[in-house]
């Protein structure tokens, strides 16, 4: 794991890198051992293809997170590992849900190689979670059936499921009329 | 050459030119359109409820597209909606058939966020569960890859030793299937008295009996023939899709969690990695099959090394105090009613916790605001990832390759839909 | 309020859903009453048991009928209950106790169920393990209806009795969409209790069933209330 | 003249009737209900688009037609293996002039890459 000042040193030496700018990280985290960056939406794909250059060359894990009081509510996480000095950092986009668009990580772009790794977990993520992704070769949803309304997994999609029935309230419910 | 040579080449030259191929070319653009087939959610070669939408040229794939969610649970926003201890038995219905790793994965990225300091002897035990588990995960996909390519004796042989496993997990835990057995910060009961010793009988029996696989299945010209050469896949295109796992290590890429990262406290054995040199279909069966011999050693070791001392933390606020301290001390019944109640609080923070499942790097990602109930669990599921590269294995191939390759890969569709 | 005892017409036992006939429709999944009638008089294939309130005339043809052809039926459904051909499927974590069940040590070979059959035609019983979840539900119910007759369905499982562990918007019991005959409950159930759920549907089917657990124990007060019943 | 055939009749007679037996048994006995969804094809529970009128690639018909070649070989040896005590040396040379011949024609398909499939 990089430590916490190799963290610091990692976000400038991205921040600083040519095509970057200072706002590409938003900012840096270092919990419990463990490395997260904040990129800015805009230039994910950037901000990945440099992490593969400085060695973090396997994109092990793509997930959506619901942060449902704070805004932006709606976070993607990219978990990168560097397989020869066994070291993970984490790369996490902030997107709201009225605008929840994001470039998508899984096609060759111009930019230089893609992950098709993140083909089928970014599915999820927009099945589960809305963030659709441009370029995607196949935006579709991959869990729900195709016509399913709502996404899912959001904090604000109730849970579902049958009120359980007990003995007493056996009355207010219909039961199966056949 | 004699005159009737002469005349036999010439004849014999004009015949060679009708080649088979020629009529077959001829064959190829009249009649011979693309047939695209739903290898669907009931077939008994899809290990589970996968559909595979399978585009046929006569006998050979030319494209797959797995479609998939038919079992879909929804289980990530069932735990969100359970306090931390009790979202372990619904993650654990994850990929029912490694159970112990589910959990292990959730607990530890649970233990992580507390900062909760595992006793040596319960990590002991997990590893035996853990590798326990292993062993049972892989028989059963032996047993019915074995079943895809028509042995069907070693399906019931499997099963046999399986039923012994899952003696095992029934006598720690008391349920032979998602036994609940990790807790956070330990193991939920101590093992019973008998157990090392059923578990030496087991691991005295078990190399025998992955012999008598061997000796049916190694020698086989049927299987080494539908296995050996059939499509093989590169460790670099293997690591651009991010498949983990026997999957990668038979390609010869040798990582592993285990030895890479140990967690539980697996530095402490000595075992080896099995790895694969061409990562075609044999490749990824005898990795697995030797993977069966690692667990056995390391097993061994752990119950000769096992420490004595607290199955659980002795941190009250997180571990529910003996049963007998209730009737006395007064701190114990109100940690107790705590627990029970509302269950323990995390501090707020997000940790992504990876371990290696049967199947490659299984990972918990836990979020917590705070309260008691997790804000964000997400699996990364090796078998959901490693799916993404049959396609890449088996176009081009027949379909009985493409059954194989299904069944050396090892999809468990309760891991992949979540 | 007098609550008339009557038997609980089979396949219509209320299972606790709220709202009564679901029409999940984003999954084209439709339950609609002409197709349940169907599967009503589907379930006299089995014999009607005999209903407690008959009395002369009614019971006289009642007998008489039943005396005729009780030979031949009986013969036929001793066949039938005694080789059972499970339609191997597999969903979820209870397909691998459903292995057990057939493996070496439970083996219920000895009973004449181990020929799981892959197609739906050669199959006479579907056993539902695992969790079934909305988009599983319409190609289930296709495939109950591509199953020729004589047809049982067990669901295997708390998933696929009553959404078990998961009560939540995937989930879809098995009841809500095709008639099941007997529920396995466990999760997952034992190879053992498994067995026991087909050794119980192989007596319904020679008709004499065993007494349910309110016959067994005289539980008064417990019975299924119906609407306006 | 009919005595030394019994045996043969009685075989037929009985194996007709067996069969017969479950064929109308089962129409008369089993229940039967069309339903709508009974009769389309069985594609994994999908509704599927393969018609009656589907074409197949030659290839499946060129190993059909060398598999029945080479089957009913095999047919033709089994009385011939039964009873080559009473027929002595002519029915093993019968025989492998018979193997011979098959096995040519063996060879020449072999080498002319029919068996590889394409």
């Amino acid at each position: 794991m990089p430590d916490a000042t190799g963290l610091e040193l990692l976000a400038k030496e991205l921040q600083e890198s040519e095509g970057m700018g200072a706002e590409a990280i938003l900012g840096t985290l270092y919990f419990r051992g463990h490395a997260t960056l904040e990129a800015q939406p805009q230039r994910i794909r950037a901000v990945l293809g440099r992490l593969r250059e400085r060695g973090y060359r396997s994109l092990m894990s793509v997930h959506g997170v619901d942060y449902y009081p704070h805004e932006p509510r709606l976070g993607v996480h990219y978990e990168l590992l560097d397989m020869d000095k066994v070291d993970r950092v984490t790369v996490v986009v902030r997107v709201s849900t009225d605008a929840p668009d994001l470039d998508s990580v899984t096609p060759d772009g111009e930019d230089g190689k893609g992950w098709p790794t993140a083909d089928h977990q970014e599915r999820e993520i927009y099945d589960m979670f809305g963030v659709a992704f441009h370029g995607h070769p196949d935006m579709r949803r991959i869990l729900m059936p195709e016509d399913y309304e709502g996404h899912p997994q959001r904090r604000d999609f109730p849970v579902g499921g049958e009120p359980v029935i007990f003995t007493y309230n056996e009355h207010e419910s219909s039961g199966v009329t056949r | 050459m004699t005159v009737a040579d002469q005349q036999l080449s010439e004849y014999r030259r004009r015949e060679q030119s009708i080649t088979l191929s020629q009529v077959e070319q001829s064959g190829e653009d009249t009649h011979e359109e693309l047939l695209t087939l739903n290898f669907g959610p009931h077939h008994p070669a899809t290990h589970g409820v996968l559909r595979l939408l399978v585009t046929l040229q006569g006998e050979v794939v030319r494209s797959i597209k797995p479609v998939i969610g038919y079992v879909h649970t929804g289980i990530e926003k069932t735990a969100e909606d359970k306090a931390y201890w009790k979202a372990i038995p619904v993650v654990e219905r994850m990929d029912y058939l490694s159970y112990y790793f589910n959990s292990m994965a959730y607990v530890g990225a649970v233990e992580t966020l507390l900062e909760v300091e595992v006793p040596k002897r319960a990590q002991y035990l997990r590893v035996i569960h853990l590798e326990l588990n292993r062993i049972a995960s892989h028989l059963i996909w032996l047993g019915t890859s074995a079943l895809d390519l028509g042995a069907v004796s070693i399906f019931l042989y499997c099963l046999r030793e399986r039923e012994l496993i899952l003696d095992l997990f029934e006598m720690s835990s008391g349920a032979r299937m998602h036994t609940r057995y990790f807790q956070v910060g330990g193991v939920m009961e101590d093992i019973p008295v008998g157990f090392v010793e059923k578990t030496r009988e087991f691991t005295k029996v078990m190399p025998a009996r992955a012999d008598q696989y061997g000796a049916i299945l190694n020698a086989n010209q049927i299987v080494l023939q539908r296995l050996r050469g059939t499509c093989p896949l590169d460790a670099e295109t293997l690591l651009s899709l991010g498949v983990t796992g026997p999957l990668l290590r038979a390609a010869g890429n040798p990582w592993d969690l285990r030895k890479a990262a140990p967690y539980s406290s697996y530095d402490d054995f000595d075992f080896k990695i099995p790895v694969g040199t061409v990562g075609d279909n044999y490749d990824r069966f005898a990795v697995r099959v030797a993977e069966i011999y690692e667990s056995v050693k390391i097993i061994d070791q752990a119950l000769d090394g096992l420490p004595e001392g607290p199955h659980i933390t002795t941190d009250r606020k997180i571990a529910l105090p003996p049963r007998h301290e209730l009737a006395t001390s007064m701190e114990a019944l109100i940690h107790h009613f705590k627990l029970v109640t509302e269950g323990f609080r995390v501090p707020p923070g997000e940790i992504y916790y990876p371990i290696e499942s049967p199947r490659g790097e299984l990972a918990c990602f836990v979020r917590s605001d705070g309260s008691s109930k997790p804000a964000r669990v997400h699996m990364r599921d090796p078998s959901f990832v490693n799916l993404q590269a049959l396609s890449h294995m088996a176009e081009g191939s027949y379909i009985a390759d493409m059954i194989a390759t299904l069944a050396m890969l090892d999809p468990i569709l309760g891991g992949i839909d979540r | 309020m007098e609550i008339k005892r009557e038997p609980v017409p089979r396949g219509a036992r209320p299972t606790g859903q709220g709202q009564g006939e679901v029409e999940i429709d984003s999954s084209g999944l439709r339950v609609n009453t002409h197709d349940s009638k169907e599967l009503l008089r589907g379930a006299e294939l089995l014999g009607p048991t005999a209903p407690a309130s008959m009395d002369g005339e009614e019971l006289e043809r009642y007998v008489h009928e039943r005396v005729l052809t009780t030979t031949l039926e009986k013969a036929v459904s001793w066949g039938r209950s005694n080789s059972f051909f499970p339609l191997a499927f597999g969903l979820a974590c209870c397909a691998m106790e459903q292995f057990q069940t057939a493996g070496p040590r439970m083996d219920i070979a000895r009973f004449g169920f181990e020929a799981f059959r892959a197609s739906p035609r050669q199959a006479d019983l579907i056993i539902l393990a695992g969790r079934v979840s909305i988009k599983m539900a319409p190609i289930i119910r296709r495939l109950y209806d591509q199953m020729l007759e004589p047809k049982w369905a067990i669901s295997m499982g708390a998933c696929c009795s009553s959404m078990g562990v998961f009560n939540n918007y995937a989930l879809v019991p098995a009841d809500k969409f095709m008639p099941i005959d007997v529920h396995v409950p466990g999760c997952p159930p034992r190879p053992e209790s498994l067995m026991h759920g087909i050794l119980k549907l192989r007596k319904m089917v020679q008709d004499d069933p065993d007494a349910g657990w309110r016959e067994r124990y005289g539980a008064q007060g417990t019975e299924e209330i119906l609407p306006g019943a | 003249m009919l005595r030394s055939y019994l045996p043969a009749i009685v075989f037929l007679a009985l194996g007709g009737a067996v069969g017969g037996i479950f064929t109308v048994l089962n129409t008369m006995v089993g229940p039967r209900r069309r339903t709508e969804h009974k009769q389309d094809p069985y594609e994994c529970g999908l509704p599927s688009e393969v018609k009656r009128g589907m074409r197949f690639g030659i290839s499946f018909y060129l190993i059909a037609m060398l598999f029945i070649l080479f089957d009913i070989e095999v047919v033709f040896l089994y009385p011939i293996a039964v009873q080559l005590k009473a027929y002595g040396g002519f029915a093993l040379a019968e025989t492998v002039t018979f193997i011979v011949l098959l096995t040519v024609a063996f060879v020449y398909v072999w080498r002319r890459g029919a068996l590889e499939w394409r």
